[in-house]
């Protein structure tokens, strides 16, 4: 698969995400929802108009994408069934399938190891942050 | 043989801009019958029937086929034009190029193609149609509105300042609905009770006003101008003609202190006794007994309020009654209710005390609440200094086991009408209300809401909250987005008001099934037209009053109140009604009195007789059907069931179907 | 005889039968919404859906069509009350019989649309009328003389 | 009564106790956890992409082999629990991942989400009963005030796990009142700990887990139980000043069942 356009890679977030972005009224509950909003750059509510826009790239090259935290409560909240949570994911995911989007590498491992890190830890990272 | 002529309507562009509209005059000038074919603008226009009026005249046409909107909208329409013209008015089919063709397909070549299609289906079944008469049914001079909130209680006070007698249903044991329950009223801020206490006792006192309080609409049968309704008077278990409404029974019943029943009227936050008036300007002033809890009725003994009672009208053994009642027209006047919020656990309603709905704070405003109309939080019985309000809790919402699509409409007022009025009471509390879009769209409405931002200084953040959280010292943390500053907010607050979607009283899909009135995805009752009929049901003699059709604040309500009521003594005012000329018939040769048709007719409109009939000179006595004219409303189940094929439908026959199935498969 | 013959995609023949009070009005819903369906379906308009006599769908496929919907209100909201219940059973057991002589039962369909419901009606004729794609042209109780 | 059982990665090694207290206590309450052999872990993460098959696939096996041996199949950590539970809803009513997921593997016949995967507590919940369970109890934790920290992975989306009120749960709190404790209900117990974030943010996860404290402590709480190994890390690495003992919740559940000696 390649991403040379841009309506390209929007499609594709809407297919892998399974959400549809315009049926999101930008009522805020995601972003009221989130435990990570102080770390994200492009807040929960806006993913779907990155989308609707066509802005894939910033979403992509966005912090958010790596600060989710995959905890479903825009999910599990969202009266419009946009599920923005899944959208950023889409973005991840694309990311990850281009060249070097990682965003953990296996050089960093052994620094960040402790002792008790559980197993759960770092399967879920290396699920979250590479391909 | 007919002599059809066939006229195209361009509808402005609404037709012709899709359909080539003289291509389908030259498509059909050629068909079976037709001897006169032509377009215009508007055929509904005066000038169109006119068009319509000469050249029935001219070319002596003995039936017509208008290509034009759907029949619903104007068959009416050009029955009467035909009419005019000295043709029968059933001469007359609509083909519906424009719902069914123009306004759904963009091709113009396959949408001409369709048009001609179902022109030809038109003309083929008008060779077929029989001119037809209509009967003529008396009606019964009597309205029945169901419902006794504002909605209802307008329609009735309108019909009978008509003149006309009038009869309300209420489920609850008072009239008054939910504008009893508010302590005032948006954009005016007058107080809800002194505007409907009047009306309320007006009711009560108009001669032709009769009232079924704690009583249900159990049955209905018949048709319009001649229903027939059962309706069930709960026993009340207090005689109507004894009590003098003193109320001594209410206070001295031993739940009263101790039952914890809640008080239905004050949403929970106040106890009842088990005998008791809803509140204190109830209409009738007469209390009911509870009979699921009163001590009475569950172990026999107690037995106080008929001892204390100083009128003796406790009467333990009242039974419940029902009574069959004629009516010419029926208005459902059922209301709302707001949603259950056991789907929005992220605002811990269930959780907290202090997190209430705005009917509850309605209820801790109203001076006869429950706190006498001092606001305090339930939990500590303190007076709340942050007040946190949230909109759109289940409106709004796509996620169907949730909420609901729509928006309740109300909210953005009251919840302004909420803000200022506390901060009239108690000035140093502070308000924040979050929304997702303010609407404010009514006569002095967005002012009202200005007002309560400049003057009040109510803070308004845009932003649905995510989760309002319960804290140790009994606060509640309040998490949520301000979306036009971009940051995440986490407030406390003393209160939080929720404002929950609206939803039609739960018991009109019951009520919409026994009147075959038409009910929407959200139960809302459907409108005969959107536009042009808002007040009055598809099925004949039913009419919409209040937020049964849809949510609407007072006074929308009453205006549409005021309009049914005007519907109904429109028909009331008639002396007969025509009837549905397309009534079953049969055919006595093919019958062999089966019985089957008499199963299926949900009117009881088919009977038998026996006739003398000379097959082949064999003189025998053979039990055929019959059909009461009167009774049939044309509905065909006899129709399809009938297996001899005796049995058809006047206006709907075996063979105009079957003819337009063959114009269509040409 | 096809106004446009160069058209070679299969455009199959789609007969509704609407009830009156319910999905004839939907349909009207679904037209004033703007919400289109394919061309290939025509409606017939009924008072009930218990007037669809069977007698009508098998002349329809007798005359060539490829798909056949009967359209009534939703169970418990019959304009005359029960008309809908006959409805679904009698075309249940005739379905039954025409899959037997080898009318798929993909072609045939009973659906409840109120007259609320134009998003529903159009979702549903789309539906339908891909579903008749897919099976073809229907040739089993076809004339042939009225068939090119 | 036996199940099939999904311990996953970290039962076996760093969250031993998790598993080794559910093993005993399953004993001691009349139910048999059979380990899946060859069973392979889960991704702790559910791959939200509908086109994602490959990650999908360790659970599938262990899914279709709990449906070969006709049992139902038991998790105890919240993400393998949250993960089989989804791909299982996958399995069953997403067809164009049944079909791809069944393309990949060499099954008898296609899996189609025929087995039930249950959560431990959701076994005594469901099966067991918990008045049966506080029948059984042989030392109450009388005196104990338990915080329940539920995390995301147990509850949500509450409509595909099914496992409890999404946000108002009461499992754990029902759990807690069967061993005779007493349950602390506080806002945070449902929210996330911060979850992977761990690894490369440690700091975030800190001010996350802080809060958890703060607001269960507040409430009263002595202690906290968990389902999930990564929340137990991450609540367990906190330096809060309101920090009390975090407890898998099967120990406290050997604990009150007399079992926890022999485990």
């Amino acid at each position: 698969m390649s991403f040379t356009n841009v309506e390209n890679q929007v499609e594709l977030i809407k297919e892998i995400s399974g959400s549809d972005p315009y049926k999101c009224m930008k009522c805020g509950k995601c972003s009221a929802s989130c435990p990570s909003y102080n770390e994200m750059d492009i807040k929960p509510h806006q993913f779907a108009s990155y989308i609707i826009r066509g802005d894939v790239d910033e979403l992509l090259s966005s912090k958010s994408a790596w600060k989710c935290l995959s905890c479903f409560a825009c999910i599990e909240r969202c009266p419009r069934d946009v599920q923005p949570g899944k959208l950023v994911d889409a973005a991840r995911q694309l990311a990850e399938r281009q060249r070097g989007g990682d965003h953990l590498q296996a050089d960093e491992i052994p620094e960040l190891l402790a002792e008790d890190l559980p197993q759960q830890l770092l399967v879920s990272a290396f699920r979250r942050y590479r391909r | 043989m007919q002599r059809i002529g066939v006229f195209v309507c361009h509808c402005g562009t609404n037709i012709a801009a899709t359909v080539d509209v003289k291509k389908v005059v030259e498509m059909v000038r050629y068909e079976q019958g037709v001897v006169f074919a032509d377009d215009y603008m508007y055929m509904c226009s005066e000038a169109g029937q006119e068009k319509i009026i000469e050249a029935i005249k001219e070319y002596k046409l003995t039936g017509l086929v208008i290509c034009s909107c759907s029949p619903r909208m104007h068959e009416k329409t050009f029955r009467a034009c035909a009419e005019k013209a000295g043709l029968n008015p059933y001469m007359v089919e609509v083909a519906n190029i424009r719902e069914q063709c123009s306004w759904i397909h963009k091709d113009k070549e396959e949408a001409t193609k369709k048009a001609v299609i179902l022109a030809r289906a038109a003309i083929a079944k008008v060779n077929l149609n029989t001119p037809l008469k209509e009967g003529e049914s008396p009606v019964t001079k009597r309205a029945l509105v169901i419902g006794g909130g504002i909605a209802g209680i307008q329609t009735a006070l309108d019909i009978a300042d008509a003149g006309y007698e009038v009869d309300i249903v209420e489920k609850e044991p008072s009239i008054g609905g939910r504008m009893s329950q508010f302590d005032k009223t948006f954009p005016t801020l007058d107080c809800a009770s002194c505007i409907l206490t009047p009306k309320m006792v007006e009711v009560n006192q108009h001669p032709n006003i009769t009232l079924y309080t704690y009583s249900e609409v159990e049955k209905v049968s018949g048709y319009v101008g001649n229903f027939d309704v059962g309706i069930r008077k709960k026993a009340r278990s207090v005689d109507f003609d004894k009590c003098t409404g003193c109320g001594e029974c209410m206070t001295k019943c031993p739940l009263g202190k101790i039952g914890h029943i809640p008080s239905e009227f004050d949403r929970g936050l106040k106890n009842r006794p088990a005998i008791y008036m809803p509140f204190a300007q109830a209409v009738p002033a007469v209390p009911v007994i509870d009979r699921e809890n009163c001590t009475y009725f569950k172990t026999g003994k107690c037995g106080v309020c008929a001892k204390i009672c100083p009128s003796k009208a406790v009467d333990y053994e009242q039974q419940d009654e029902i009574v069959t009642v004629k009516y010419g027209a029926i208005v459902v006047a059922t209301g709302f209710d707001i949603i259950n919020l056991d789907k929005f656990g992220e605002y811990a309603y269930n959780e907290s005390p202090d997190v209430i709905t705005s009917i509850e704070l309605e209820r801790l405003m109203n001076a006869a609440g429950p706190t006498g109309g001092h606001l305090e939080r339930m939990s500590d019985h303190k007076q709340p200094k942050d007040i946190v309000f949230i909109q759109c809790v289940g409106s709004r919402c796509d996620n169907e086991e949730k909420g609901k699509p729509y928006c309740s409409k109300v909210c953005c007022m009251y919840t302004a009408k909420h803000a200022m009025l506390i901060k009239d009471h108690w000035p140093d509390t502070n308000i924040t209300v979050f929304y997702i879009d303010v609407r404010t769209p009514g006569k002095n409405f967005d002012e009202f809401y200005r007002r309560a931002v400049e003057q009040y200084h109510v803070n308004y953040i845009k932003g649905q909250v995510g989760k309002v959280m319960p804290q140790p010292d009994g606060s509640l943390l309040v998490q949520a987005a301000d979306l036009l500053d971009g940051k995440q907010i986490k407030m406390k607050a003393d209160m939080v008001v929720l404002a929950a979607a609206i939803e039609p009283n739960p018991g009109v899909r019951k009520i919409a099934t026994m009147l075959t009135a038409s009910i929407d995805n959200n139960n809302f009752l459907t409108e005969a037209h959107a536009k042009l009929r808002p007040v009055e049901s598809p099925t004949a003699g039913i009419f919409l009053s209040g937020m049964a059709q849809g949510p609407k604040d007072i006074p929308e309500t009453v205006s549409q109140a005021g309009a049914a009521a005007v519907k109904v003594v429109g028909l009331l005012a008639k002396d007969k009604l025509k009837t549905n000329p397309c009534t079953a018939q049969c055919d006595t040769l093919l019958c062999n009195g089966c019985s089957t048709c008499a199963n299926v007719c949900p009117y009881g409109a088919i009977t038998y007789e026996d006739i003398q009939v000379n097959d082949h000179g064999l003189r025998e006595t053979r039990r055929v059907a019959q059909v009461n004219l009167a009774l049939c409303q044309g509905c065909g189940a006899c129709t399809s069931a009938c297996p001899s094929g005796a049995m058809d439908l006047q206006g709907f026959s075996n063979r105009q179907i079957t003819t337009e199935v063959d114009a269509i498969c040409r | 005889m096809p106004m446009n013959e160069e058209n070679t995609e299969f455009r199959p023949l789609i007969v509704a039968f609407c009830c009156n009070w319910c999905s004839y009005a939907g349909a009207d819903l679904a037209g004033s919404s703007r919400l289109s369906y394919p061309a290939d379906v025509k409606i017939i308009r009924v008072p009930c859906s218990g007037r669809v006599n069977p007698m009508f769908i098998l002349r329809a496929f007798e005359r060539g069509a490829d798909g056949v919907i009967i359209c009534g209100c939703h169970p418990g909201d019959c304009h005359y009350s029960t008309g809908n219940y006959y409805a679904r059973r009698r075309m249940a057991l005739l379905f039954s019989m025409l899959e037997y002589i080898g009318v798929e039962n993909g072609r045939t369909r009973v659906e409840w649309c109120s007259a609320a419901e134009g998003a529903k009606f159009s979702k549903t004729m789309n539906e339908f009328c891909e579903k008749i794609k897919s099976l073809g042209e229907n040739v089993r109780l076809g004339d042939l003389r009225c068939k090119n | 009564m036996k199940y099939s059982y999904y311990p996953g990665c970290t039962l076996k090694n760093k969250a031993q106790d998790l598993d080794r207290y559910a093993r005993a206590s399953a004993l001691a309450l009349g139910f048999e956890l059979e380990e899946i052999p060859e069973w392979q872990c889960c991704g702790g993460v559910y791959p939200l992409g509908s086109d994602e098959i490959a990650t999908k696939l360790a659970s599938v096996r262990a899914l279709n082999y709990a449906k070969e041996q006709g049992q139902d199949l038991i998790t105890l950590c919240s993400a393998c629990h949250h993960v089989l539970k989804r791909v299982n809803d996958d399995m069953k009513n997403v067809e164009d991942i049944r079909t791809r997921a069944n393309n990949y593997s060499d099954f008898a016949e296609p899996y189609a989400g025929e087995t039930k995967v249950l959560h431990f507590l959701e076994v005594i919940r469901d099966v067991i009963g918990f008045e049966e369970l506080a029948s059984k109890v042989v030392n109450p934790l009388t005196d104990r005030k338990i915080g329940a920290y539920y995390g995301c992975l147990t509850l949500r989306p509450g409509k595909i796990l099914d496992f409890d009120d999404p946000e108002n749960p009461k499992i754990m709190e029902d759990f807690i009142k069967a061993l005779g404790g007493t349950p602390i209900i506080y806002s945070m117990r449902n929210e996330c700990c911060g979850g992977y974030t761990a690894l490369k943010d440690p700091e975030f996860t800190k001010q996350r887990t802080a809060q958890i404290f703060e607001d269960s402590t507040g409430f009263g709480a002595d202690c906290l139980i968990t389902a999930c190994p990564l929340c137990m890390y991450n609540l367990n690495k906190s330096d809060a000043k309101a920090k009390v003992p975090v407890y898998y919740f099967t120990e406290l559940l050997a604990e009150a069942l007399g079992v926890k000696e022999e485990a």
